[in-house]
């Protein structure tokens, strides 16, 4: 380091782009595919400067084809190479579930075949993107067995993630959340690190309330468990992290310790990861628990474009205040 | 050229329309006034302006983005677009989805979701039914040449000729999908080739001809009127605009821009109708008033609407009771 | 009736058939579209014979292409008809995943387009069919707001579920499990009737022990409860039937009566749907419950083929017997 | 015709081998000893056999389900395929999935999965890693007539030219999807149509001629390793069996295939290998033996082998250490 080397803040989105950045220069079997990825540098310019300094062939811009390319990426997984496919949204992974769910999820199980591949998917809402740019689409691949599932909170964990799922033997699916992507930074450290992945993480420690939650989300819990702070309600807030497989012990001793609990997320209530974190709470935490199990989702609808209504939709601040409320008084 | 003075007039004042609505979306996009995506089909009004306009009242449409022109021609007010896009109650998805989003089955308008292509399988079910109870309805739907590229649009051609299906496929080539040139979507030179592996019969129109688009469309339909399934159609043109409003679209080269520029569609026409006779700078002027005075009324109009309130997000997620459809 | 007609037991398949078969004679909007349905009768001859009778454009055998005709229907649907597709195996509705997600349950809620559309995904396992022929994908469309979801456990519910979908506005999935196919049958009343989506049913009434389930697990629980009985544990069986909108009260006040519950699918458990009930007990019935939650599902893995693999993989009535001993000696 | 004598034997011997572990296969099935279902290549054996036969030893196949000819060309043991279908650890996925889901990468094979067509664009993967390494290994793939309908086959041709990669693309054209003809499945004759929108060269071969099917790949492979691209290869052919072999496939009319036995691919191939003095009666007779005497042993070795037991269910969801790769 120089002297003038101030250490400066990453941003989430920035976080993303290094970890690409030094895992394609130390290892040559690293390779990008998507649409727009290329001299344009991907539609959220995660990606801009690649083509430059890989080349065409790593930093391949591809037709419009999701389930094609998701297919291709898996091939030349099986090939040895490493794969990062970018969904341009994660909206358009559902053009690519039939080659994920069937073929990615299911090859190492029925004959031995490692995948090592990683889609990023750029996922969330509260950026007026609508039905179609706002997608929370985890839920269906954390019921699919043989997919692992991240989705960082902070440029930290975004980075260490991603460094991780691209050096993982198995097909991961990187959800990392559009609203964070410039909204959040922090001094990262320059030797190279990765978050394992199957790792939760208690972004603050509480006695009172735990909230089980990941993505967008743990900012929310965080401005929570600060205002109920100075109600004398203290929450603990476990950021997931990795979405499968679930580091269900941090969930358990957490809630052990707390006996209270909230589950968390932006994606739509039913049949959401919550309902999995609760029962297994129901399960394995029955006696631990002082109260009901809370969870805050989205309702049960589509995202919605205009802005009161997709306000109306995104979980809040409020109604974690209110649900901790709720707890702490039962 | 076999087109009437008031057909011809007809698809000027909705080249107008588009236009000027179309560049009112970009003004309140640059003000920050839309939240969401705008996409237009800035110097491709010809393309969807042309193909609607050859439509019956009961035929349906089943458009992509760059159509507005078409959503006009079937009826959707200027004011209701620009409500949709500010996500007022008044536009056509009460605020639930954005920009061209815009369905309405009484006007015979399938609404676009963002997935491209995926309106291509929905466009033959309309065309399907309309077979199944011997009606001689059609439908019409239009792809970007990107959008060729996804698998729906090859189930859906394949499935249309292999019961001959009353649906027309246009194609908007507009050469870049979103930036990506056509030779890194396509190793063919024209998407026209892609209809021979359905034998189904395909054209090549000039996309900033109005009249060219019209016609072509007029025959296509025709066929598919009388069974004889469907055709692909592809028209040539140029995204004029970046490929949503945000994008400075650098990657196209400024060239091939003022090359296009000067095959502007309003431009093209007008130069039609005054060597037809059938109109002059005038008549030109007459229209351009109009058009803004339409577009001004649309405009407080959207702005006075009232936007949505929260819970009302909750409505409409399940059909309780019948809708009235055109059958 | 004459003298001869002695009422006949009509299997779990044939309600299938018939169900079809009354709703097309009274309604022409009613069409069908699959692979193999027509001259052939689908593959396991559910529309056997229906082409003599109904003409080829109304029992319409379509390319190899789910996609395509899913998003057919869905166009049907909204022209007014009342297309019922056939997935050749449920399996396969990975490839129409993005029609039935994006388009068929989101076109209400954003523009108020009704899609009358029945999907019959015959689903399942127990028949040998490996990773590609016996899996249960209810749990995708589970989380997916827009979609109403049916599994029956018998030939009556079969039938009724089936009429039901088929007069209902909305997309509805169809989930007919294979297994129950030809090995169940009963004697259907011989007038029209309906089962209502969205109501549950108690196939047995019990004090102890509420198992909440449905599909062909209800028959596992059935046979669990009669063995039980001898032990003197008294277990009630929730056939849930619909899927999506849950039946909540029916549960609840199942649970609430007996204090203890069991949720038993076939399904893979991660994400499934016995996690959302799970969680709705920990919400809702906290205070009513007597022990802790407990769940019986496949483990998280692909169906595997060979039998002792597959046996092992699915749930069976000693899981039942062993869960409500320890639960009834909670 | 320029094939040597040593390689036509090869052929030959491959042909015996499918069709007579095959018709193990659909006496198995029938005895009920066959778990699940059981698909066969009968009269179809010379398309895999021949294509297979072409490959290099590092070159990987994805293949579809009348394939056995060759997963048997690339080293899959006959002996392995049965303890496949009985569900024995022994075989290739140890009882995980069943019949032709077999891969293996150390011999080259990509595992089929049953979703039609999806093994396409997994075969242009392969190809791209290669391409992208600069190696000169290629990837052979095959998809029924069936199969071209997906959406997966569209975009896996589409991407594979538009990258020129080194990927052949196998269509066996057995006339029939299960009982959907082919007038149903697309309007074209010929499924190598399809191959025009997107600019790949096509041919046709008899698909009953195992010689044909060779030296036609061995062109198309040649092609593919200097850099040129894919190329498409419809084979004729006609599925001799019903789908599966619980199928009587009654809708096949009878003198189709009593018209199609004379074209039998082993017949044919005998014909030949007299005709260039290669063989003769004697020769076929002795292979003949001798692949019944494989055949035994292979049931000997499947039915000696182990069930898994049920535990073993568990293992294998993930990946914990890396296998070996043919890089
Ligand atoms: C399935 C899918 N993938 C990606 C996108 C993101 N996207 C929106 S428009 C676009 C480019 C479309 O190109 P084209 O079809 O040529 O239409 P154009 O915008 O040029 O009119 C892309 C990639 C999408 N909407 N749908
Ligand atoms: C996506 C998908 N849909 C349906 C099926 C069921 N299925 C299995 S084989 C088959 C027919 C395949 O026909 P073709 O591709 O011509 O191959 P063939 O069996 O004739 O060799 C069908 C419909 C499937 N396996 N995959
Ligand atoms: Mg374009
Ligand atoms: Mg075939």
């Amino acid at each position: 380091m120089t002297t003038s080397a101030i250490a400066h803040e990453v941003t989430y989105l920035e976080a993303i782009s290094q970890a690409l950045d030094e895992e394609m220069s130390q290892d040559e079997r690293v390779f990008l595919m998507g649409q727009d990825i290329g001299p344009y540098g991907g539609a959220f310019r995660v990606t801009e400067g690649f083509q430059d300094k890989y080349g065409e062939w790593r930093v391949l811009d591809t037709p419009l084809s999701e389930s094609g390319i998701v297919g291709a990426a898996i091939g030349a997984a099986m090939m040895g190479m490493r794969p990062v496919v970018e969904m341009q949204f994660a909206d358009f992974i559902s053009c690519a579930f039939d080659q994920i769910t069937e073929m990615a999820a299911k090859n190492h199980y029925r004959w031995g075949a490692e995948v090592p591949l990683v889609i990023r998917a750029p996922y969330g809402g509260g950026t007026h993107g609508g039905p179609f740019h706002s997608v929370c689409p985890e839920a269906w691949f954390f019921h699919t067995p043989g997919l692992k599932l991240v989705a960082p909170s902070t440029a930290y964990d975004a980075k260490g993630l991603l460094k991780a799922a691209i050096r993982d033997h198995n097909p991961v699916l990187y959800f990392e959340h559009k609203f964070l992507y410039r909204r959040i930074k922090e001094v990262l450290p320059t030797e190279d690190f990765v978050v394992p992945i199957g790792e939760a993480e208690i972004k603050r420690e509480g006695g009172d309330i735990s909230v089980i939650t990941y993505g967008a989300m743990v900012h929310v819990a965080l401005d929570a468990a600060e205002a109920l702070d100075q109600e004398g309600i203290d929450m603990e807030v476990v950021d997931l992290r990795t979405l499968s497989p679930l580091d269900t012990d941090t969930i358990k001793d957490s809630v052990r310790k707390t006996g209270k609990v909230i589950i968390l997320h932006e994606d739509t209530k039913t049949g959401g990861i919550g309902g999995e974190i609760a029962a297994i709470l129901a399960e394995e935490c029955f006696n631990a628990l002082d109260a009901p199990v809370m969870r805050i989702a989205a309702p049960d609808i589509p995202v919605p474009y205009s802005p009161p209504l997709e306000d109306f939709f995104l979980p809040k601040m409020n109604d974690v205040i209110t649900a901790a409320r709720q707890l702490a008084a039962y | 050229m076999e087109i009437s003075q008031s057909e011809f007039l007809h698809l000027y004042y909705y080249l107008r329309l588009t236009r000027a609505l179309e560049e009112r979306v970009t003004t309140l996009y640059r003000q920050g006034r839309i939240v969401g995506g705008a996409y237009t089909s800035h110097g491709m009004e010809a393309i969807s302006v042309g193909y609607a306009s050859a439509l019956q009242a009961d035929d349906i449409i089943a458009p992509f983005h760059r159509d507005m022109g078409a959503f006009l021609v079937r009826g959707i007010t200027p004011g209701e677009v620009l409500a949709q896009y500010l996500g007022k109650r008044t536009g056509p998805t009460k605020g639930k989805d954005g920009n061209v989003h815009m369905g309405d089955l009484k006007r015979g308008i399938f609404a676009f979701v963002s997935h491209l292509a995926d309106n291509l399988p929905v466009a033959t079910g309309a065309a399907l039914a309309f077979k199944i109870r011997g009606e001689s309805r059609i439908v019409a739907t239009n792809t970007g040449e990107g959008g060729t590229s996804r698998g729906d649009f090859h189930e859906a051609l394949n499935f249309a000729s292999v019961r001959r299906l009353p649906v027309v496929f246009f194609c908007n080539n507009n050469q870049y999908a979103y930036s990506t040139p056509l030779h890194h979507q396509m190793a063919i030179k024209d998407v026209v080739e892609r209809a021979k592996a359905y034998a189904i019969p395909g054209e090549i129109v000039d996309g900033n001809d109005v009249v060219s688009v019209y016609l072509t469309a007029q025959r296509a339909f025709q066929r598919a009127r009388e069974g004889e399934g469907p055709t692909f159609i592809e028209c040539k043109t140029m995204r004029m605009h970046g490929h949503s409003e945000h994008d400075s679209a650098k990657y196209v080269p400024r060239e091939l821009l003022e090359e296009w520029k000067k095959k502007d569609p309003i431009l093209n026409a007008e130069r039609q109708l005054k060597k037809l006779g059938y109109a002059d700078e005038p008549d030109f002027h007459e229209i351009h008033m109009r058009v803004e005075k339409e577009i001004e009324s649309a405009v407080e109009f959207a702005e006075q609407s009232p936007l949505p309130e929260g819970p009302e997000a909750l409505e409409g997620v399940f059909a309780a009771n019948p809708v009235e459809v055109l059958i």
